[in-house]
């Protein structure tokens, strides 16, 4: 019933979402899920949407994609790094779960 | 003499003003750490009601309008627009330690336009009995737009230069050529243009002055006091990052909003002249140049010019653009328009 | 043929009313990809302060109203959210392709009531100075409840027959008697029917005039202004949702309302004659009934009915129903009222 | 006996006062589990043009009102804050199986001030009627501050003995000296303290007539009937936290406000034979000493007293302390005024 | 200080939440971490909650529950399969986490 | 490309997550990610930021670091606890994930 699988998470900001999810159906992710984060990084502080944050834009969704094919999730590590965030702020990073269901991801 | 004292005291006296006031308090909040915010939603609001309400406004009263008559000034923004952007490509480049990128961006943002300033400037003008024609603020667009996309073009050209020198850099590789009206879109579906020139359209060709008398008038003032207590809030708060970039960037913001609004005035005060252009107009017209685009603009500049550091632009642009454009210039330029047209 | 250049020349002209042209530019505005968005939690509490208006100012009316004669309206109402129901299921059943429980999920919807075309219609007659009794809005729960009990019913109990036949099938189990007050109470929990409810005790029980004439009424029509505004943009988006299933649904979503809101025009004839209830009345019930359920009703249908497509009825709903009710229906059946009643 | 029945009909016609009856609409909807909320953020929006309106007036009116006439009500406030938490740890210690901490947390909220129940008192005073001095409403930080501090100096030193005495425990050690500017700066900096007292600065510094007018005066009511609906939903859903918890908590919170209230009354009736306190000024004295802390002031304890349980003060102030506080203690107050001033 | 834990995370349309909430207690949970996401799966384009979602109730919402007892995390995510997502869109999936603090879990 | 890295979770009141936030810069952590969230636990339920609060600060808030530095983060999760959570409600745990551009974290 249990069957493994890889999490991909790419933080990224709001305006580079579009991007980030296209780029994940290009490489075949099936689904994604989006939570809007605040946080520090190298850059600076971008607060949480919940205060005014007079310029749009900059505030940061996280986006989880979950496959049970690793080179699948790697590939959109990759391709996201190269493509997106090269000049962007945004994180990257991978986990192993498992999944129920594996036939939907 | 007495024109300077005259003026002293005025500007003076216009910090005890409704719009002012606010701002000011609303940095002070931040100063002390205040932990009162305005929830975001309200705020996107907020915007919302102002520049709809704007627009609105301006189509009522263009339907009777003489386009001829906007015209000259139309084109006149787009010229101030272009001549910002050039200028802050010049000046940045003369000093030190400045990145090409970062010049341009925060260059780009000053020539595009802040709607929040616009809402204010409508206020504190009508507070002091200076008429406009009601279409002057759909000249927003035509000097927001140029704007941004010269200085997203002028980046991107300088650094596809640097690029031909370098030999292919790694890195993200720099498109060939800007797609210019994928830039005049997207600032056009930022939210504080869509809601402006919605306004304008529901204004010309609806017949929307029932819901402007019973709500969108009454609430203008009060949800105006509101945005300038978050402005004021978020230029005390983003001071700290714009310390962290070269100075450079915060006298820019300093200045180029005087200069900016005094080429616009110059300009206005032709059409004047010309086509009879409000003397009302020429004043707001001037604190649009002087104005700087605080909302819209610096996602477009971020994705045109993405390689420059955000810190710089937003800093400037928050922290010190905007309350000089508001604090400074809006007096400022009501005070030049009485010398110049008197009143 | 009068009539009818003169219903042609008032349905355009009604498109410049601040309602509808709220309600196009949204879809405008979606359509041209604009970021522009009303928040959630003013969007939630713009519904909020609309449905409490219109409970309080039709509980401190009915204060003073003859109850008797709301009784055959009530009872119409019910009649017509059932019909609404029993109507779907048969066409449905007679189209290809459509699974049992989607057809009666949407046929439960456009059985049901929306909160945002009963304040839409409000003003609408307001505007065209055509009176109601202040009760009216109350029929609302009367419609909309029967609707939803009924098509879950009708639904669950197909469900069961199809199971009896194939044998007990894989997943979860439907049970075996629907708990109809289950659905009734969580109807009335909906935040829609909770505000108007709530509203309406207000006004019967308590002495909310003061807060009604300084708040409540003056905010009214801006803020429907701005619902519409999100309804239209809600319209655009979904259409996408909606061309993905069978574009039968499009098709009941276009023509149901105005056949709905026929019924209930018929019905209200009767009730004109009978117990003397108002031309404007039966406008408005025509109306809520050509409406459908955007906001609470889809939940409820969630709940009672988890194995039907929710991009069928919500498709339909959002994108076609309520523009239909709204653009379509609202000057469509106050012109029917005009040629009928005479006005 | 007159007195009496004439108190018992206007408490009862109270109800229908669209403040209490908004109160009692939203405790009622939460009971029958209605999903109907008012988002955050427009709630606290609410909360800061409440206040924010209330400093406003208040600031205007001081700049001609004799400061000296309100020196001896400030000192009473202060002297009412301080005694409210004596009393309320003399209390508790005498009553079985309450843990120190808790019983001074608690009292430290009902001795400081709820912002709901002051806007509250004074529309309902408004609508009675009665007149008071518009600085009253800046004698909220006198009682408030003070009774928060002393709750947590109380609480720090107690456990600081029970330490001395039980040799080092394991757990976060107990700060040596309590930092009293450090509690009063986060008092201040709490969202409800920073917008009264950036209304009063306005008021009292700026010029903000025109957009209290235009804006803050009329929506005030409306908001306010709003904030009544959250205050009563809010009662009822944490009652039953309240009920997992000592129910002598439930029962101070009951007969705490009226208490407190009285001890205000008498002082302020002090003040109105020594410095011409008017009549509306105690009652409203009476009535913020009858609130407590509902909005900024858990926080505050909680940064505090990290080791009392927040059940219990939170349970007491939000279930039953302020519905108390503005469902009985404001009418309450309102008559005793009638009755010793005469009215 | 460190104990093995399992994290199951169950994504559900928000008017499903409160019957997932009684299915941990029900299973033994101790407690649970809520936090609105939006996404795309199967179905169709979930919004996130910060733009009006004119139909209420049908954003998501992300449950996650920690447990040292694996045996009971499989439960949980057993019975939520069988019972709340038959119907339903949604996701289940577990991870191995460490906590601290054991005896809370 | 991916190196093996150490996320630290801390769930903890409003009030509290600037007290977090320092602490997680004085132990060298380079950057976090903040959630809004909302959940049960040993106290009460706690509401998600999405209705009203009467009560501020008593929101949870998700903080979540990564480091490539193991004993970093145990240290992080070690003090925080000792410090921040003996008081208050709150939850601290540990997940092994893989991270792309190392030089980050
Ligand atoms: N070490 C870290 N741990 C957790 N989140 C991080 C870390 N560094 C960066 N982030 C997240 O990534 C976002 C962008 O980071 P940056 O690109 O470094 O500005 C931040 O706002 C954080 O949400
Ligand atoms: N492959 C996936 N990766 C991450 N999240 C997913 C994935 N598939 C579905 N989801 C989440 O689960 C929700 C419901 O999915 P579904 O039931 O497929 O419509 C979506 O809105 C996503 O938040
Ligand atoms: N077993 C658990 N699983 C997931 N989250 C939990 C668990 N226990 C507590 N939490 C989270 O930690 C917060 C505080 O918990 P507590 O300190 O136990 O009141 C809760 O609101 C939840 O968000
Ligand atoms: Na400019
Ligand atoms: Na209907
Ligand atoms: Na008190």
């Amino acid at each position: 019933m249990l069957y493994p699988a890889t999490k991909v998470t790419l933080i990224a900001e709001h305006f580079l979402v579009e991007r980030v999810c296209a780029l994940i159906e290009a490489c075949g992710g099936h689904g994604y899920t989006l939570t809007p984060v605040g946080g520090k990084g190298l850059h600076h502080l971008h607060a949480t949407s919940d205060r005014a944050t007079l310029v749009e834009g900059f505030d940061h969704q996280q986006v989880e994609v979950i496959t049970t094919d690793r080179a699948k999730a790697e590939r959109i590590a990759e391709r996201a790094l190269k493509e997106l965030f090269t000049n962007h702020s945004g994180v990257v990073y991978l986990e192993s779960i498992e999944v129920c269901r594996r036939e939907r991801f | 003499m007495d024109a300077l004292l005259d003026f002293a005291g005025q500007f003076l006296s216009q910090f005890q003003s409704p719009t002012l006031s606010f701002l000011l308090g609303g940095a002070l909040l931040a100063a002390f750490g205040s932990k009162l915010t305005i929830p975001n939603p309200v705020y996107q609001f907020v915007v919302f009601v102002l520049l709809l309400k704007i627009g609105m406004k301006g189509g009522v009263e263009i339907r009777e309008a003489n386009l001829l008559a906007m015209l000259l000034p139309a084109v006149f923004s787009v010229v101030t627009g272009l001549l910002i952007v050039l200028l802050g490509q010049a000046v940045f480049a003369r000093l030190p330690g400045i990145r090409r990128e970062d010049g341009l961006a925060t260059a780009g943002l000053f020539g595009a336009v802040s709607a929040s300033s616009l809402a204010a400037a409508i206020v504190m003008l009508e507070e002091q009995g200076i008429a406009f024609e009601a279409w002057v603020p759909a000249l927003y667009p035509f000097m927001d737009i140029p704007a941004l996309v010269l200085a997203i073009v002028l980046a991107t050209r300088h650094r596809q230069q640097a690029e031909g020198e370098a030999g292919d850099a790694n890195g993200e590789p720099t498109p060939r050529k800007v797609d210019t009206w994928a830039i005049v879109k997207e600032s056009l579906q930022g939210s504080a243009l869509s809601a402006l020139i919605l306004g304008l359209a529901l204004g010309l060709l609806a017949r929307p002055e029932s819901v402007l008398q019973s709500f969108y008038e009454p609430v203008f003032r009060g949800l105006l006091s509101v945005l300038m207590l978050v402005l004021g809030m978020e230029a005390w708060s983003r001071l700290r990052e714009l310390k962290a970039v070269a100075h450079w960037f915060a006298l820019y913001a300093l200045v180029g909003p005087v200069v900016h609004g005094l080429i616009a005035f110059g300009l206005g005060w032709i059409a004047h002249h010309a086509v009879g252009f409000s003397p009302g107009g020429v004043v707001l017209l001037a604190v649009i140049a002087a104005s700087n685009s605080d909302i819209s603009g610096p996602p477009t500049i971020r994705a045109g010019i993405p390689w420059a550091n955000p810190s710089t632009y937003i800093g400037a642009s928050t922290s010190v653009g905007t309350p000089v454009a508001i604090a400074l210039c809006i007096p400022l330029f009501a005070a030049l328009g009485k010398l110049v047209f008197g009143g």
